[in-house]
């Protein structure tokens, strides 16, 4: 049993927390919100110069060769700093999504361009059921010429706004399984037909409704074999799910600091409030939950690693953390007392995330079925 | 017992009811108590005609031209006006200056300021909070320094619901920097127009504007607008602090989120099948519809005791923190509920319930903190309410 | 609106309290738990003579003349006092149905002694399945001659022991829907064929197995339509659970007093333990607890009284009150520390208690379900 | 990173589980840690065997006849004696007294009572908490006072588990009367059979009998019997006081509690349909499942920073608090799942699972109070952990 990082992601984290405390401060995080494209694009291109977009993928095809294990550290500190921008979408639901399943030529093509930073990528899987289970996946893909014709609306389609492909989810057929029938098309955002809408959400990310009307795609565009392409995305929400597990499991440990300095340094009836037993049992609840997060997220990346996905640690740990980092906010709320509910606080940026993050990738009703599932229950 | 309304209240409720109807536009879906900025004229609007009604003040006695209703029956009001998201009532000026007024005002005060509030003409604003002085409110700085027939105010006063729209402020300030904490402060009434006044927006989590810091720059007021003795302001300004301590509101806006929420899933298919048929939906509903019912309960039974002549002191704390909590709890669940979709915001084509549930969660962030943290609630329930020994 | 008890009744809830905490201590609650019987027939006798036995009965079947809000403010204070023996199952489960259900004759014949206190009764409805539903009522009864034979198991049959009279449940036919051929039967425990053992319980109170071999009932024995015997069943049902969910709410009171108290009196640290904030916030919260118990108790005592048996409140009570006595004893325990843990400590008495309540007359969770139904959901 | 056991650490779980399958009687249904009373004969003769297969005192340093394993593997000997209910281990000789010979005891201390000590011979008790002494310890009051050569013990213990069965006692007694509370303690080995010893058991909630008051009745014990310095006990006797706090028993008696109602709910029919098919019950099984899971990853976090060389501090609190309160609410569902016959107790025929439910449930309301309560180890997370000021 070995519950630590190793000393190279030891390097990686605290280098990682350096350089996005100091490129990605809550100003940017704000500043992003408003902003139509909410892309820092600045910060894109240190982060992949510093390598970081490549860190999961093999020497051969431009990456550094780490695995999951190594991303995981990445995505814990940008969740901690509420990173905005293309590069969970990027790197895990589209480069890992192509390493998983595409073609040789595919990889060769892509995920270059992609450990260097010089494309955008994001899954365009959920319409309007609002589900990640198969049955959700109505865009169609009509077989025409030497090629395919999509046309569907996905919601929810993470940095859309600017992204370069678009992976999309469509039926090639029908069968009694709505998982069977699926298939995974690369599309570029310029290909005619698609057109391109940010919603507005709770946490001002940056989520479109992504309309593909009639639009053209060559044979080479798809990932996988046809029809059976959810396999393959199973695979890819399984990475997400951690992924956002992490970035979770990094915004609660960022709100427990926050809340504890806050304890120290306010006074309140000529003490710190932190001196209170009611706030320090609040902090010490915080301090419990993050630690479990901290287990649960890092058992499944570990898993997920080692084993490839697994469903009964990864939806604990979604299920988990979705439910605790709730709790963490609503005490660290209670900690800040009116300060933290104002937009000029951080701590509202958190717990924003907090919520809309609960519901990406599986809600956690949805994790803990499947956690019963895999029990036999 | 009689857990049920009156049949006056009842008629009381049909009027309402029935008068709320005809004035709310459809599908209305305001946030209630506050008007949001682009609401302000109509929050102005319902005010005055709430004001023709008698409603505004019906509580208020006789004497000052209310009704003297039963606190029952002012519980249904703001219960109803909460559910159905109407604004227009005036907490501020109606339901704590003009109650502070009749005990501790001067006859010339009273003349002067109870008929614009009970005509629903003026704006009143609280100026109690401080940057530095929170839950601790008697450390408050803000010094008013006689001169004269004046006091020369100056300070800052922070969480100013409702500053930018208000016509006054009633304000504790520190007369006395000598005595013991509670005994300096005096209740002074400030005229917003006042020269060095200033108003500085701050907006809260959920991007909107409720919220207001109040600068106070050698603000001269003269001292016949002192509220009681000097130096006696914090008896006076916290004789009212009780009324925000009431939970009906905030079961109210539970049970009608919960109520609209468990028509959408009625009423939304996937994969077949209803939203509503998801065991894990239905089992939160109803476990949260009966946090939301039982927190309805203590709101009533704080009214009750009320009409009754009790003090409520602990029962109110207990309605205000339930209530508030709750409505975290009913908002948190009706987001988990609505999965993806509940991220979506008013003005999002997507947004089921024009994003009502994300705003009310968001605000429930402020109800846990505000008019008193819930640990403060339950260090009034413990010390005052138990009898359990200070800490 | 009125949330506030008669005079008269306050006079009766404040009379039963000053008479049980003198007749009825811990120490006698303790010693019936060891007890076989676990009758204190003295008590009995006293409490018959207050009238206690006959409150909620017409005055011309020998009862006061009270209503069942009456019975109410009794059956919170016997819950404070953990009253043992056979009030709640001869009152509420026995005299009760015959007044509901029985004919003129059986009113007659049964309800002044009950009033008297003369003789005691139970319901025997529970079998193996362990459900309150009428699934679970696989007796039979069958006809013969002039009368019936009853067989079947029966269990968790309260004050079984005791009981002069048992009011079975058996299936006289077999329809489709399981509620349909069921009788009631008024069975003496002198008849034949009957076999008592009581059963080891977490609250040492004397829930019995009953077996009915061959037991011949006449005619008359039979309470109600033949058949038709589940919708008498049902409101004694929902009596049950207002009269349990008025027990475990006078109990948590008694937990929360015994705390209180506690906290105020035990020095640690050369302070009050109820001075340290930790503990003060966990009496405030037992104290909303407790106030949340009272009002929807209440709430469904007077829906019962006003109109009969009605699920969503009646339901909502013991939903409510099972699972946030819980919470109560929970909290106490914390208060309390080592000491509630003991034997010899009453705080014990309740937890166990509590626990047990939770189950009878159906769970939280049964009853939220009957919430949900209740509320077409 | 691994979460997986070693090779090693399987082989000896291979071993030791099969030592328990053949050693533990058929269904055994033991209490696990602290033996009964109708099992101490049991107890010490497979304490006995845990001692010859060198298990008990496998964590000690090889210098003091110990293997000098892992924190890790000692963790996982815990659990499995835990999940298995297997009696024998011996918390205080093995895990709190001798650690702490090895560290304060003199060579003639060490001689005299490690080796009964890992050879399973004799039981050890802890004499630390007084009537008026609970969570404020060092408040203690039994006085020991110098007379020549020895010490005269007087006062009284509490809660002291095992005292009935113990042959040794380690008792924290005051020795100055003057000094700060902390200062003036020693720690004192007392043979029970000293006259004027006396134990009376304190049965608890489930009527079992682990608990004694220990009454010291001049009590006359040798100098040399005292460890580490005269007035420097305190720290002496809460050196291995974290060990009380691993989490790891909490959460092997959660899994299998809950592993012992999945089963029975998978296996028992109710109106056609098995209990487990009620989403209600398998929601409940899901949530604690995954609470127990998490309390392990917590236990073993601790054990594995031991191992590391880091000071488990604030995890061990964690893992304390989460353990115990998971245990309770993991012990709380179930008996909610098995409805009225979650009441029924071991040698009640209807009883499923032997009535170990109920029996854990009421076990549970100890371990969250006892070895520090909840309250103190959120204050040790509080104040040591999180660095937040002294109240």
């Amino acid at each position: 049993m070995d519950l630590g990082l190793t000393e190279t992601q030891q390097m990686l984290k605290s280098s990682a927390r350096e350089f996005l405390e100091s490129e990605c401060p809550p100003s940017l995080v704000r500043q992003m919100e408003e902003d139509e494209r909410g892309h820092p694009e600045q910060v894109w291109g240190q982060m992949a110069a510093l390598g970081w977009c490549g860190v999961a993928f093999p020497e051969e095809h431009g990456g550094t060769g780490g695995d999951f294990m190594d991303l995981a550290v990445l995505l814990e500190e940008m969740g901690r700093s509420l990173l905005p921008g293309p590069f969970f979408s990027t790197v895990v639901l589209g480069g890992l999504t192509i390493l998983d399943g595409g073609s040789e030529s595919q990889k060769r093509e892509h995920i270059p361009s992609i450990c260097e930073g010089q494309i955008t990528m994001t899954l365009a899987l959920v319409e309007s059921g609002g589900t990640y289970e198969p049955w959700g996946v109505e865009a169609q893909a009509r077989r025409s010429g030497d090629g395919f014709t999509i046309d569907g609306t996905k919601l929810f389609v993470p940095d859309g706004q600017i992204a370069d492909m678009f992976l999309v989810a469509a039926r090639t057929s029908e069968g009694s399984d709505p998982a069977d029938g699926i298939s995974c098309f690369l599309v570029p955002s310029s290909a005619g037909g698609i057109s391109i809408r940010p919603m507005r959400t709770l946490a001002g990310d940056k989520q479109c409704e992504v309309t593909f009307a009639n639009v053209r795609v060559p044979e080479s565009a798809l990932i996988g074999e046809e029809g059976n392409g959810w396999p393959l995305l199973e695979r890819t929400l399984s990475r997400a799910t951690v992924a956002k597990s992490l970035e979770m499991m990094g915004g609660a440990e960022a709100v427990l600091d926050l809340t504890v300095g806050y304890a120290k340094q306010r006074v309140q009836f000529g003490r710190p409030v932190g001196s209170f037993q009611a706030v320090q049992h609040h902090c010490a609840n915080m301090a419990t939950e993050v630690e479990c997060c901290r287990y649960v997220a890092y058992q499944a990346a570990w898993k997920l690693t080692e084993e490839g996905p697994s469903d009964l640690e990864v939806s604990m740990a979604k299920a988990w953390i979705s439910r605790s980092y709730q709790r963490v906010c609503s005490l660290a709320h209670q900690c800040h007392g009116a300060i933290g509910f104002t937009w000029d606080h951080d701590l509202q940026l958190y717990t924003r995330r907090a919520k809309a993050q609960e519901s990406l990738y599986g809600g956690p009703g949805y994790h803990e079925d499947l956690v019963g599932q895999a029990l036999g229950i | 017992m009689d857990f049920r309304l009156s049949a006056a209240d009842e008629d009381f409720q049909t009027s309402l009811l029935q008068f709320l109807g005809e004035e709310l536009p459809p599908g209305w879906e305001g946030r209630g108590r506050w008007a949001e900025d682009d609401d302000w004229d109509f929050t102005k609007s319902l005010r005055k005609k709430l004001a023709d009604k008698g409603w505004l003040t019906m509580h208020w006695p006789e004497e000052y031209g209310g009704q003297g209703v039963s606190p029952v029956r002012s519980a249904l009001f703001n219960e109803e006006m909460s559910y159905n998201r109407a604004p227009g009532r005036d907490i501020f000026g109606v339901r704590m200056l003009a109650p502070t007024l009749m005990i501790y005002g001067t006859e010339e005060q009273k003349k002067e300021f109870l008929l614009p509030v009970a005509k629903g003409e003026v704006q009143w604003c609280q100026g109690y909070s401080e940057p530095g002085s929170g839950s601790d409110l008697a450390s408050l700085q803000t010094r008013a320094v006689a001169d004269g027939d004046d006091y020369v105010i100056n300070g800052s006063k922070i969480w100013t619901t409702m500053a930018h729209r208000a016509d006054w402020i009633m304000l504790l300030a520190r007369t006395d920097t000598d005595a013991p904490k509670h005994r300096g402060i005096s209740f002074i009434l400030v005229d917003m127009k006042t020269p060095g006044v200033t108003v500085q927006p701050v907006h809260n989590m959920t991007g909107g504007h409720d919220f207001n810091q109040v600068f106070l720059d050698n603000v001269r007021v003269p001292k016949r607008n002192l509220v009681g003795e000097e130096n006696r302001g914090w008896y006076v300004g916290v004789t009212l602090l009780d009324f925000e301590r009431s939970g009906i509101d905030y079961s109210a806006i539970s049970r009608r989120i919960l109520s609209d929420v468990t028509e959408h899933v009625k009423n939304t298919r996937a994969n077949g099948k209803t939203l509503a048929s998801d065991t894990r939906v239905r089992n939160l509903l109803i476990d949260r519809y009966i946090e939301s019912e039982t927190a309805r309960l203590l709101a009533y039974g704080v009214a009750w005791m009320q009409g009754e002549g009790m003090v409520p002191n602990k029962e109110a704390s207990m309605s205000k923190v339930f209530g508030s909590e709750t409505l975290q709890r009913v908002t948190g669940s009706c987001l988990e509920i609505l999965g993806l979709y509940g991220q979506l915001r008013d003005g999002e084509a997507w947004a089921p319930i024009r994003g009502r549930v994300p705003e009310d969660w968001m605000h429930s962030f402020s109800h846990t903190v505000a008019a008193g943290t819930s640990e403060v609630q339950r260090n009034i329930i413990a010390s005052r309410g138990l009898g359990l020994p200070r800490g």
